[in-house]
């Protein structure tokens, strides 16, 4: 089980209602993750379109969540 | 041979290209390349009001700061900068700059074409669009051989 | 649709690019792209002192004039303006400039170097350098095809 | 035979040693005319590297010189 901090942007956090929250999971790896997140909180973005952030840095899909970390995922970017 | 000058930036609040660009000059350089991006009044023919840029500050800082290292590597330059704006812009408000600095025109251009391009893709910056009509929405590009399956999490 | 901005024109003196810049700005267009050609220090690894460039005014201005309103036809862009310096240019001084308003980046991007590419080829300006050692020549360069005929009136 | 106004920039105002001078000529084309001009002031350039222009626009070699006209050979471009 860890304790992470997830951040949510743009879409994802219009969707959620919120910029971010503190979840305790015992996701294998990030992938996941964001398939417990994503049937809680009624995401429609499929993993596919996504990329994943840990604390800072774009991390794989297949990375163990790591305890006490700050993980965002990223809808697609818009800059520019 | 002097270091390559690599920055990138978010800015909060509008800032002025002159400056920026001062900071490029260099007796070495030939040559200077600079690309803006500027809000238009519209998008995919909808008449646009404004917009908005979020940015995940601490990874964009990252992300940008890696993109334009990697452009004083790849491109024979003197110098690259990049500021993207952050918060709500108005109509023909400046929404980012990247400017190069090298010898010659080819790897001026070339890296500024590259820098922008990679901000485009890479760089997590989201822009939320208000529409003439009252309507408004996030921005999510999908690429091209998924955009049939790209879903909307904002719009019905 | 408005009329394209295009305009060339040379410069007997230094000026500002920021209020050149300025003229580009239009609600429609979201991208600029320029470029900036400055006087460098050196020159195939031989020191410049600094350098002149003379023109065939007249001629210099109808070619440049045709050059930036082909662009106007070639590419998708909402303004076009080019200023080239004559006369004495010191190191760092600012010798051509091109700037390019357009609705996307790819057509600024292109635009901008196909006009410094044709002003480069077509626009009657020689460029004439003083080196460290005293020495100083014309520049005339020959298409790479025939460079081995190139004759040079001013050195032996 | 056409009155002419020539004009010389650059290496060929120095090799010439005037920016320009009137001349008269029964050169039947533009590329008579330099073949004289050339002989005349010793030019080392080859007719091919060089364009000719009249009253300020760009001309054929084939051109005949016309009465009163201003023509110009033009040595490559270095400007940009």
């Amino acid at each position: 089980m860890a304790r992470l901090r997830l951040l949510y942007f743009a879409s994802l956090r219009e969707a959620t209602g919120i910029d971010g929250e503190a979840v305790d999971s015992a996701a294998p790896d990030l992938a996941g993750l964001y398939e417990e997140v994503a049937a809680r909180h009624g995401l429609r973005w499929p993993r596919e379109h996504l990329r994943v952030a840990v604390d800072g840095a774009f991390a794989r899909w297949s990375d163990a969540p790591r305890e006490g970390s700050e993980v965002a995922f990223i809808p697609p970017v818009s800059g520019g | 041979m002097a270091a390559v000058q690599a920055k990138f930036e978010l800015a909060a609040a509008p800032f002025a290209v002159a400056p920026l660009r001062e900071r490029l000059l260099d007796d070495a350089a030939g040559a200077y390349a600079s690309f803006e991006g500027w809000v238009r009044n519209h998008n995919d023919g909808r008449p646009v009001h404004g917009l908005m840029y979020e940015a995940y500050a601490a990874l964009a800082e990252a992300e940008g700061q890696r993109i334009v290292e990697e452009a004083a590597q790849r491109f024979a330059i003197t110098g690259v900068h990049c500021v993207h704006r952050t918060g709500e812009l108005a109509i023909g408000e400046l929404a980012v700059w990247v400017g190069v600095g090298a010898g010659h025109r080819d790897a001026a251009f070339a890296a500024c074409r590259w820098v922008i391009d990679e901000v485009k893709a890479r760089v997590p910056i989201w822009k939320h669009e208000r529409y003439a009509d009252g309507d408004r929405q996030w921005l999510h590009p999908v690429a091209a051989t998924t955009e049939g399956s790209a879903p909307r999490e904002d719009t019905p």
